[in-house]
């Protein structure tokens, strides 16, 4: 059985990375790598709307957590992930991980933001200055990430 | 025994918005045993459904990822949804 | 040219991420990437010392940085150091980097930190509770990794 | 023309304790053309600096990194270390 601390939230609230990297500050870690993801402005866009499936999203989360922790020696393992309305430079997920050597933490973090572009249930929608809104794509870019480390 | 049985359908993001509605309880005839079977029914029940469904479906069976062959025996819930793009 | 927005520091003092990172999320970003080494415990270790060449210690960091910024298309990229003597759980080393795409966020810094171990003028030195202390020898991990980037 | 120039060697860490100085002012025979010869000849000048020197030794000629073969004229100062080993 692995031993890594796994943290996993689905919620609407802000986060800060600050206290969450501070969390994975595990005891006998050499590293910690994390990844933030933001809403990006441009292209007129002026808030994101991200919806989910609300008794499906932690298992999911809990489940990419636990592949991450079985491929590479982690002592610790966060995701954070947003849902609702978001505006423009708001933090959508936090994904961080602490483990011995830096290699471990840093493909485990490439390895757990990969997944859950793709392996959970979440749906981005773009709202735009004009007033129009619009449901983001399935990026083939974000399949062809995740499917690296099949 | 009867040749229908209750099932409840949930639509999320963009199906959520074509089928005008977040979830429906159906009667879906017992013959319509896989999740594949139950998008093939939605397609062939309306317009609606026949204009929402195509190949890029995900299917979860009480809150479990499913492929087209699942069984529905014995499910409450099949929910449909879009690709994924969290993250 | 690059208009990557580097930033590095060779200091004695504790550094906290969360201000770092947030120095990092830089308008327009997509995704902020980041690694913490800290002084990992284990087998008899007291304290770390961190000797480092002054004078070229400074350039050597901002010309990796520089390279990982021709590499990837990044906004910001940010290097903080430490030398002196260095407690149990100590932040040795942040580097991070903000990009519109996350994998250039995450690549860019596994790139640094592979790069600064072996290409940046810094020694380590432990030291032990039992009062001896030994240099820390390269490890041919780190040379693999580095080399993975030529 | 003189057969000997002034120049500064620093000696980092290993080194530095294997040496027992952190750095000296030496008058370099000109013949000592480039920074791998500079090696070669401390190697050759007492036991101290056969015993340190080998071939993993790094090379900075006026704070810049070096290879075995680049020059001496106009440097004023070499430092010498071990690997790298920072992050």
């Amino acid at each position: 059985m692995s031993n890594t601390r796994i943290s996993v939230s689905v919620q609407a609230e802000p986060f800060d990375a600050g206290p969450l990297m501070a969390q994975l500050r595990a005891a006998g870690a050499g590293g910690i790598a994390n990844f933030t993801g933001i809403v990006r402005g441009g292209n007129g866009l002026s808030a994101l709307e991200i919806e989910h499936h609300p008794r499906m999203t932690q298992a999911a989360l809990e489940q990419i957590a636990r592949d991450a922790a079985t491929r590479w020696p982690l002592l610790a393992l966060t995701i954070v992930h947003r849902f609702g309305r978001l505006d423009l430079a708001a933090p959508i997920v936090f994904v961080g991980a602490s483990a011995v050597h830096r290699a471990a933490a840093l493909d485990a973090v490439a390895f757990t933001i990969d997944r859950l572009k793709t392996a959970a249930p979440f749906w981005k929608r773009e709202h735009f200055t004009d007033g129009k809104s619009a449901w983001v794509a399935p990026r083939p870019a974000d399949h062809a990430s995740a499917a690296r480390w099949d | 025994m009867s040749d229908h049985r209750p099932i409840r359908i949930e639509y999320f993001a963009k199906f959520r918005e074509a089928m005008g509605r977040s979830a429906e309880d159906v009667a879906l005839p017992t013959a319509v045993g896989s999740a594949g079977m139950l998008v093939e029914w939605l397609r062939e029940r309306d317009e609606a459904g026949h204009a929402t469904f195509d190949d890029s479906v995900l299917i979860a069976v009480d809150d479990v990822m499913a492929q087209a062959d699942t069984s529905l025996d014995g499910a409450t819930s099949v929910a449909l949804f879009p690709p994924m793009t969290g993250g």
